[in-house]
């Protein structure tokens, strides 16, 4: 499933840049799918790296409010850029990512990241340790907002 | 089918014999491979004189492009020659380092080590018969790294030191050229160098040209070590693995003075380069002063190969002087000497590396006493250095007589007497190890026992140089011949328009 | 005033030129000279690239509706001379690595001096 | 316009390189390098050659900048005093560049459509290579064909770097002398994962420019050091011990002279039908599909041999840090 | 004679040449059996003396006899041409080699020297390169072998191996070489550049058309350049080279260096500048100034020397100047005294050597100021001394005072005032620092400290080698013939 | 539309020349990183911009390369920078 | 000019605000983790905006399709960066404004 999955992202990726439905580069394109795909599966042996790469469906959902989130983000750090380094209070804090699936912690950590005014600095199995310019940003990510809504688009601590 | 494609053989052989070698990864099997494919070049090699003899010049386009727009490799009576010398040195160099260098390079590495001496080969034999001018750039790029990589093969840390001095002076050197192709194409849209040469006459005077013709000398002129450039080649040398240096000091700085000589002829024009430049003044006088600074250093030495590398540089000196006399006795002079000196220098060095082999040294306190120890050897390392010196039915006399006397045909007498009298420093240098070698007791520290003969596998091929050396000091038909016709090919052009593929 | 725009991006190659010339020639320390080395290099590939350029012309991929290219070989030329860049570039570096482990230093007084000992 | 961009791409060129000479932190200056690189490339995409700019930034600003990160990790950030006479090394670069500047007065001015460079040789490639050799990059028409011999030479340099490499550095790698724990780099598990996501897209795109060299900018060359690029990530970040167990580094010294081969066969094969070396009209009936074969399979020797060759040389360098750090 | 008339008469300069080259290699096979390598080196002297005298046959018969090797460069080659002078010397040196190999067996023996082999063969390569001088064709050939002979001797020098030794080897090769291939080598190349042509001929090479001033120059360079023949100031070799063992300086003072040297010069006056261009140049008589300085100055400098074959080398340097000196007369008379000295002096100085030696050799003297009373114990020795001494000094009934006579007549002729006084200058002290030799050796009594305990003469082997030139030179006084007919062939032939 | 697609392309230029006076000068190496990172990032853009001002903007493979480099070589410096210490 | 060019020049004109803010936050934020918020943040932003200025100015085709890979590829690696970065730099010792200021608290305590 999870091959078959990497096949057709692939195989999509590769017309997508290619353009060319000639048969010669369209064999090319096979040959290549398949190098890739023994690629990985070599990988996979080597490393116990989670596999998986979701559901488009659910990403459909989750970039575009992720865009608004980077907006808004933006929007606050501009503002702060511009209007001077006296306002910025920065400051830092663990948060737990417990209630986040295993496999979308990386993603929670870089939606924390993109969103207004807060950066994730480390991650491990139990939290995620965060930095912001504001404390304020702290306290609304510690009410849990994109946490659920990642669970919510995913859901639950299932792959 | 295999005379078409002659002229473009000597590059091939060695340069698919490379990969081969890796592929196969057994030292003894890479061995023979690499001297098949290099016997093979020599055979070739042959072939391209007898066959540009009568002043044509083999053509090849590379691909079946007709040039200027592809590639072509052009052989004339002045690059076969010097291909020849190449071919010849090299094979005689691979039977040489199969005890040799198993001895100073690593089990393992040993088949990366015949790689690299093919690639370098095949380098060499590219930068030679190309006709083209970026084309030479890449041979020369490819002959360099492989001589980084042998020359820092030894066991001794300082050919590090040495290899990557050898690299930056190289690297600088190679783009200096490719400045100057550049500023040639710039002026002329074109590579190819007849065409080049065809060309270059409308725009001769102007600046751009100028500077061409000038980073085109400068770049060359450290790779054949001329005089105030020579600075990498004496640690390179005395450093590298002993075959490398046999080999190099026979063919590398050869084939950057044929560069020189075919940019200079071909390419430039003597009449341009001589007659509106005034380049033969320059080169004259740091010819002179190469030869005897370097001569005069190399009397100072105490390590043997770095005395041999001073001693190189300053036999350069000679070939390019040669050269700045533009004439045909001149030119011939230094083909000969191309020749003859690739013969000696890669003789002493194989005697110098026997001694290696045998005492784990080069220092001229090993070769004390090794007169009745390793007769064969230093009788060898003596007759060539005869030849050094020039002393006559030895080759060194021979081109050291076309060189005065083209001097003299000039009625330069003054740069003839000096020539001679530079001669006289390679009797004291050569005499140093002779005295050292036949008429010392040999250092306490020595163990005696073990110092004996070096095996037949090395001695051969130093003895079949040693008699070249002197066949070709007595029998001198075939190099004059061959050499007279190089300088008239580089001279009159008269090969370059025409010939058959 | 022509003169210096049509000449501005011959005279920059020429002072990238001396640049890196001059770190090779001053640098002690062998890595900053590779560095050096391929600046030198590179602002040769800037030459043949600028002699390469038609104004008014667009990369020699063909296309539709466009008749003037800019000229092909330059860029084939230094396509081979990166290569052969990197090439020495990287030969350097592992000299360098093995001159750090048998003199324990990449700096060139430092070594030089060393080799005086011996 | 575009005239400005240029203009202010070369000062920023300028200062860039004018930095390094001042900087003794090596770390900085490798990473100016990478910058320099940068630039280089962005200015050859402006100066329209678009190949260049492709092979710069993949081979200047990445394998080089790696391989000299690399080897700083091992010999020390910082360069000492210099002890070297400033004045001779002035004179000297006074030299050169008067000389340069003595010559580009004669240059044909900048980017004259009638200027000798696009006279003589060119206009044919340009013209006639479309119908010649059919392919619309004519930069790759030019560069596999015309000038193929060139592209051997060039891949034999690269061949020969590797064979340089290898026996300083030597190949080393058995899974079991590399660095058993992971420590660093390898612990961040967000770049794991990031990194697992794209390398098979990095690979995948590098198999599309290996292929689609004929129609835009890449070929063989650029499609190899990005296919290695992508395992240098794999190695960056999930330890080089990991890296080799998925390409070995004895397989990958195989597999240089391999695409070598590959290439030369080709040549090989054309002397077989009684034509020069490299001409590929006689691969196939039709001289234009000839010119099509031969081209696909050298870029794919050229591939082989950049990848496996730029791969090598990362395990060799990588290698060392990781002996360096066990000591 | 006849055994050599079976062979085509060219084929005998080969044979002249390769004769003493086989026999080295001979030597070199033998090495480890001395008897049989000694035999085999005295076997090979006589076969050359007789294969010389048979070529001398055929050169009074007026045959030339000639060998072509080969074509070194497109034009010049190396070959060979017999002509009188070349014999004369040929017979003097091969004649020589027989008696200086006795002598040399015996004093190699009585001395214990180590490397006999290489001695042996080393001395007679160096015969075999003085056989291609004597009979070389053209400047080329004479230069090429004149290295060889450089070459081989060497080693000779060089022979002890100790620290002087290799000094002295230092500075013979350094002279030699440094002259050889600074000025002659120039020289010769000069002279083809301007004439074309390397060839001996007789009445010279040069023209009208030759530049006088370089021509002249050329003359200078040839004649310092001949570095053998121990012209002031390129003179320091030869003392230097005293280190050698005895048989080593007899054969570069008598039979082979130095000889060749002169000859050369000779050879080069009469064959490439010619009589006549001679006289027409101005640095002749620079060139007989020098030799007449030369003969002056080492005859004083050999009265301060004790050691007694350090005197004897300065005389040698003294004598060669006679020669030169009769060259650059430029006359019949000149030419003739050179060549008569030639052989005079070879037979005289080479008893003298021999005789250096055998006291060497028994009683271990090498001052003259040691040599008080010997005459007592060494009577033959001494007396050959004396025939020596006299010979040198140019008194009846001594081969010198023959080709003295000629030089002297030669420069009376020519009026060359210099030349007159300066023959009769060193010949006064020539008798000035051997008389008192001979006088201590009959008439001074022992030092009592050091009585010459209870030694005789030296051994055979010594003794009647120098016995043997002893006689011969005052054979020559009383039959000159063959050597003046010899000389005055060549002056037929270049008139 | 041209002059729009320019002066954007210029003003990445002016973006880019901050971010290279940030890696030229910094407090601490991470913001020289920071700053390099910034760099490679404008570029790829503006070499993505440059495609559309010369009107051949099917040369975005190039960009795509870059941004692939500039992640590869933050990773590198990141890594090797571990190894590194100022002492050293 | 079209709307779409419209749209697309003010996408550009934003992209380039957020760029240039970015840039300016390199100088004027007190230390290196505020420093990386400027820098990431609107590097994204910037990076969104002016690709998406880009693509409303194709043909929407594979250009596009490339132009959006671009997008995607920066977005993923732009945060992971700058992660890996502060991760980094906390592990190389860099303090961050607060805990300087507990520092020298305890310091002075």
């Amino acid at each position: 499933m999870y091959l078959a999955k990497w096949t057709i992202l692939l195989a999509v990726f590769w017309l997508l840049l290619s353009g060319f439905m000639q048969p010669l580069l369209l064999s090319f394109g096979a040959i290549s799918v398949a190098i890739v795909l023994l690629v990985i599966k070599r990988m996979d042996v080597i490393d116990e790296q989670p596999r998986t790469i979701g559901s488009p469906l659910a990403a459909l959902i989750y970039i575009p409010w992720l865009l608004y989130q980077i907006f808004l983000s933006s929007i606050q750090v501009t503002r702060l850029i511009w209007t001077g380094k006296t306002k910025v209070s920065p400051s830092i804090a663990k948060l737990p990512v417990s209630s986040v699936p295993e496999n979308k912690k990386v993603l929670y950590a870089n939606s924390i990241t993109l969103t207004p005014g807060t950066l994730s600095v480390d991650l491990d199995e139990e939290e995620v340790t965060v930095h912001a310019l504001e404390s304020s940003s702290i306290e609304e990510l510690e009410q849990g907002g994109m946490a659920d809504k990642i669970a919510k688009t995913w859901g639950k601590k299932n792959g | 089918m295999f005379e078409q494609h002659l002229a473009v053989l000597p590059v091939l052989l060695p340069l698919i014999a490379a990969p081969l070698v890796v592929l196969i990864n057994k030292p003894r099997a890479a061995w023979l491979l690499s001297t098949l494919f290099v016997g093979a070049c020599v055979y070739i090699s042959f072939g391209l004189v007898s066959a540009t003899m009568d002043g044509g010049a083999l053509r090849y386009a590379l691909g079946g492009w007709e040039p200027p727009w592809g590639i072509e490799m052009r052989v004339d009576s002045a690059n076969a020659f010097v291909l020849l010398t190449v071919s010849v040195i090299a094979t005689l160099v691979l039977l040489f380092a199969k005890e040799s260098i198993a001895s100073e390079v690593a089990h393992k590495q040993l088949p990366l080590f015949y790689s690299a001496y093919l690639l370098c080969l095949a380098g060499l034999s590219g930068i030679l018969i190309t006709g083209d001018a970026f084309n030479l750039f890449v041979f020369l790029e490819i002959s360099s790294l492989a001589t980084y990589t042998l020359v820092s093969l030894a066991a001794d840390r300082r050919c590090l030191t040495a290899a990557f001095r050898y690299l930056v002076m190289g690297t600088i050197g190679a783009t200096f050229i490719l400045i100057g192709v550049g500023m040639l194409y710039m002026k002329t849209g074109t590579l190819n160098m007849l065409d080049l040469a065809e060309r270059i006459q409308a725009v001769e005077s102007h600046r751009t040209i100028n500077t061409g013709l000038a980073f085109i000398m400068v770049g060359v002129s450290i790779k054949l070590a001329l005089f105030p450039l020579h600075m990498w080649l004496p640690a390179a040398y005395s450093f590298a693995p002993s075959a490398v240096t046999a080999f190099l000091a026979g063919t590398a700085t050869k084939v950057a003075i044929y560069v020189m000589l075919r940019f200079v002829f071909t390419i430039f024009g003597a009449g341009y380069v001589f007659e509106q430049m005034n380049m033969e003044i320059i080169v004259l006088v740091l010819a002179l002063a190469g030869i005897f600074q370097c001569s005069f250093v190399a009397t100072t030495q105490s390590n043997i190969k770095t005395l041999l590398a001073y001693s190189s540089v300053a036999q350069v000196g000679y070939i390019i002087l040669g050269v700045s006399l533009v004439s045909l006795t001149g030119l011939t002079a230094s083909l000969l000497h191309i020749f003859n000196h690739a013969l000696m220098k890669a003789a002493l060095f194989m005697a110098v590396g026997a001694v290696f082999y045998r005492m784990g040294s080069v220092q001229i306190i090993a070769f004390q006493g090794l007169g009745r120890r390793m007769p064969w050897t230093m009788s060898a390392f003596t007759i060539a250095g005869l030849s050094i010196i020039g002393v006559p039915l030895t080759v060194g006399f021979i081109s050291k007589w076309y060189l005065v006397t083209a001097a003299l045909e000039q009625g330069n007498w003054l740069v003839a007497f000096l020539v001679l009298v530079a001669s006289l420093f390679a009797v004291v240098y050569i005499g140093k190890v002779i005295e050292a070698a036949y008429f010392k007791e040999p250092s306490e520290d020595a163990d005696a026992t073990k110092i004996k003969e070096v095996p037949v596998s090395m001695l051969i091929p130093m003895w079949l140089l040693v008699l070249a050396n002197i066949y070709f000091g007595i029998d001198t038909s075939l190099t004059v011949s061959a050499a007279t016709a190089g300088a008239e090919a580089l001279l009159n052009g008269s090969s370059l328009v025409g010939g058959v593929q | 005033m022509s003169l210096i725009f049509e000449h501005f991006n011959h005279w920059v190659v020429v002072i990238l030129m001396m640049i890196g010339l001059y770190i090779v020639i001053t640098a002690n320390n062998l890595v900053k000279k590779v560095v050096g080395l391929n600046i030198f290099q590179s602002a040769v590939f800037l030459m043949y690239i600028t002699m390469g350029k038609v104004v008014g012309g667009t990369a020699p991929i063909l296309a539709e509706g466009v008749t003037q290219y800019s000229n092909p070989l330059p860029h084939v030329l230094i396509l081979t001379a990166i290569v052969v860049g990197v090439a020495t570039t990287a030969v350097g570096l592992s000299l360098v690595l093995r001159i750090k482990s048998a003199y324990g230093t990449i700096e060139e007084n430092e070594f030089q001096n060393k080799e005086d000992v011996i | 316009m575009t005239v400005l961009i240029d203009l202010i791409l070369l000062a920023m060129l300028v200062i860039t390189a004018f930095r390094i000479i001042y900087i003794k932190d090596l770390f900085s200056v490798v990473m100016l390098f990478g910058i320099y690189s940068f630039l280089c490339a962005a200015l050859f995409v402006t100066l329209d050659a678009v190949d260049v700019a492709f092979t710069e930034a993949s081979v200047g600003a990445g394998i080089s900048t790696v391989l000299m990160l690399s080897t700083i990790a091992i010999t020390g950030r910082k360069e000492k005093l210099s002890l070297h006479s400033h004045t001779f090394a002035t004179l000297i670069v006074l030299l050169t560049g008067g000389a340069l500047i003595y010559g580009t007065f004669d240059m044909p001015l900048f980017g004259l459509a009638d200027n000798p460079v696009h006279e003589h040789v060119a206009p044919r490639y340009i013209e006639t290579s479309p119908t010649e050799i059919g392919l619309p990059n004519m930069v790759t028409s030019v560069l596999a064909s015309y000038r193929g011999f060139d592209t051997f030479g060039e891949t034999v340099v690269v061949f020969a770097a590797a064979i340089g490499v290898f026996s300083l550095l030597g190949v080393r790698g058995k899974p079991t002398e590399l660095l058993a724990q992971e420590q660093g780099l390898t612990q961040h598990k967000v770049l794991r994962v990031v990194a697992k996501i794209s390398i098979p897209l990095i690979i995948l795109f590098a198999l599309y420019v290996q292929f689609h060299g004929d129609f835009g900018p890449g070929g063989g060359f650029q499609a190899g050091v990005i296919a290695a690029a992508a395992f240098i990530l794999y190695a960056l970040t999930f330890s080089l011990r990991k890296a080799v167990g998925v390409v070995s580094p004895r397989f990958v010294k195989y597999l240089a002279p391999v695409g070598v081969l590959l290439y030369a066969s080709v040549g090989l094969v054309s002397m077989l039908n009684g034509a020069n070396f490299l001409d590929y009209n006689v691969l196939a009936a039709d001289p234009v599909d000839g010119q099509h074969y031969g081209i696909i399979i050298i870029e794919l020797g050229v591939g082989i041999t950049v990848f496996s060759v730029m791969l090598g040389i990362f395990y060799a360098f990588a290698g060392q840090v990781e002996k360096a750090n066990v000591q | 004679m006849n055994l050599w008339a079976s062979i085509s008469q060219d084929q005998l300069i080969n044979l002249a040449i390769f004769i003493p080259f086989f026999g080295a290699f001979l030597v070199g096979l033998l090495g480890k059996y001395p008897n049989l390598r000694e035999a085999a080196s005295i076997a090979t002297s006589i076969i050359l003396f007789t294969v010389v005298l048979a070529i001398t046959d055929n050169t009074f018969h007026g045959t030339l006899m000639n060998m072509h090797w080969f074509d070194l460069f497109p034009g010049l080659s190396v070959s060979f041409l017999v002509e009188p002078l070349g014999v004369l010397f040929a017979l003097v040196a091969s004649f020589l080699w027989i008696v200086t190999t006795i002598y040399a067996i015996g004093y190699m023996r009585g001395n214990n020297e180590k490397n006999q082999t290489r001695f042996f063969i080393c001395f007679a390569l160096a015969i075999s390169s003085v056989m291609a001088i004597c009979f070389s064709d053209n400047l080329l050939t004479l230069f090429i072998f004149y290295e060889v002979l450089t070459l081989s001797t060497y080693p000779l020098v060089t022979h002890a191996g100790t620290k002087e030794a290799k000094e002295g080897g230092r500075i013979y090769l350094g002279i030699l070489l440094s002259t050889s291939v600074g000025f002659l080598l120039f020289a010769i190349l000069g002279t083809y550049a301007i004439t074309g042509t390397l060839d001996f001929k007789p009445g010279g090479v040069f023209d009208e058309s030759s530049p006088d001033l370089m021509v002249g120059l050329l003359l200078v360079l040839f004649c310092f350049g001949i570095g053998k023949a121990a012209l002031m100031p390129f003179h320091r070799w030869l003392p230097s080279a005293m280190v050698a063992p005895t048989p080593v300086s007899a054969l570069l003072h008598a039979v082979a260096v130095v000889k060749a040297g002169v000859f050369s010069i000779l050879k080069v006056a009469v064959y490439i500048f010619g009589l006549d261009t001679l006289s027409d140049l101005a640095t002749t008589d620079l060139i007989l100034y020098a030799a007449s300085g030369t003969m002056v100055i080492a005859s004083i400098i050999a009265m301060t020397k004790d050691n007694l074959k350090a005197r004897l080398a300065y005389s040698t340097i003294a004598q060669l100047s006679y020669i030169v000196l009769g060259a650059m007369l430029a006359t019949a008379m000149g030419v003739i005294g050179s060549a008569m000295h030639i052989a005079a002096h070879a037979f005289g100085k080479i008893t003298l050597f021999f005789v250096a030696g055998a006291i060497y050799t028994t009683a271990h003297k090498k001052l003259v100021s040691e040599l008080d009373g010997i005459g007592k114990h060494m009577p033959l020795t001494m007396t050959a001394f004396t025939i020596g001494a006299i010979s040198m000094i140019g008194l009846p009934p001594a081969a010198g005072f023959i080709s003295k006579w000629y030089l002297l007549l030669g420069s009376l002729e020519t009026s060359q005032w210099v030349a007159v006084i300066a023959l009769i200058l060193s010949t006064l002290l020539n008798a000035a620092y051997f008389i008192p030799i001979v006088y201590a050796a009959y008439f001074k009594s022992e030092p009592n400290d050091q009585k010459h305990q209870s030694h005789g003469e030296a051994p055979l082997m010594i003794l009647i080698p120098l016995l043997i030139t002893a006689g011969m030179t005052l054979f020559m006084f009383f039959n000159p013939e063959l050597p003046l007919a010899l000389a005055k062939q060549m002056l037929e032939l270049s008139l | 539309m041209d002059s729009v697609l320019a002066a954007s392309g210029l003003g990445i230029l002016i973006v880019m020349a901050i971010a290279l006076a940030r890696a030229m000068v910094a407090p601490t190496v991470y913001d020289r990183i920071l700053g390099v990172n910034m760099f490679g990032t404008k570029t790829v853009l503006f070499i993505a911009t440059i495609g559309f001002i010369m009107g051949r903007p099917d040369f975005l493979d190039i960009a795509i390369v870059y941004a692939l480099i500039n992640f590869i070589g933050m990773v590198a410096v990141l890594r090797f920078f571990e190894y590194t210490s100022e002492s050293n | 000019m079209s709307a779409l060019d419209y749209l697309s020049a003010a996408l550009l004109l934003l992209g380039f605000i957020f760029s240039l803010s970015g840039a300016i936050g390199l100088f004027r934020f007190p230390d290196f983790f505020t420093r990386i918020h400027a820098s990431s943040v609107t590097d994204s932003s910037g990076a969104v905006c002016i690709i998406l200025g880009l693509a409303l100015q194709t043909n929407f085709d594979l250009v596009t399709v490339k132009l959006l890979f671009i997008l995607f590829f920066l977005l993923l690696t732009g945060p992971t960066g700058s992660h890996a970065l502060a991760k980094s730099a906390r592990h190389g010792g860099l303090l961050t404004i607060p805990e300087c200021q507990e520092k020298a608290k305890d310091g002075v305590s």
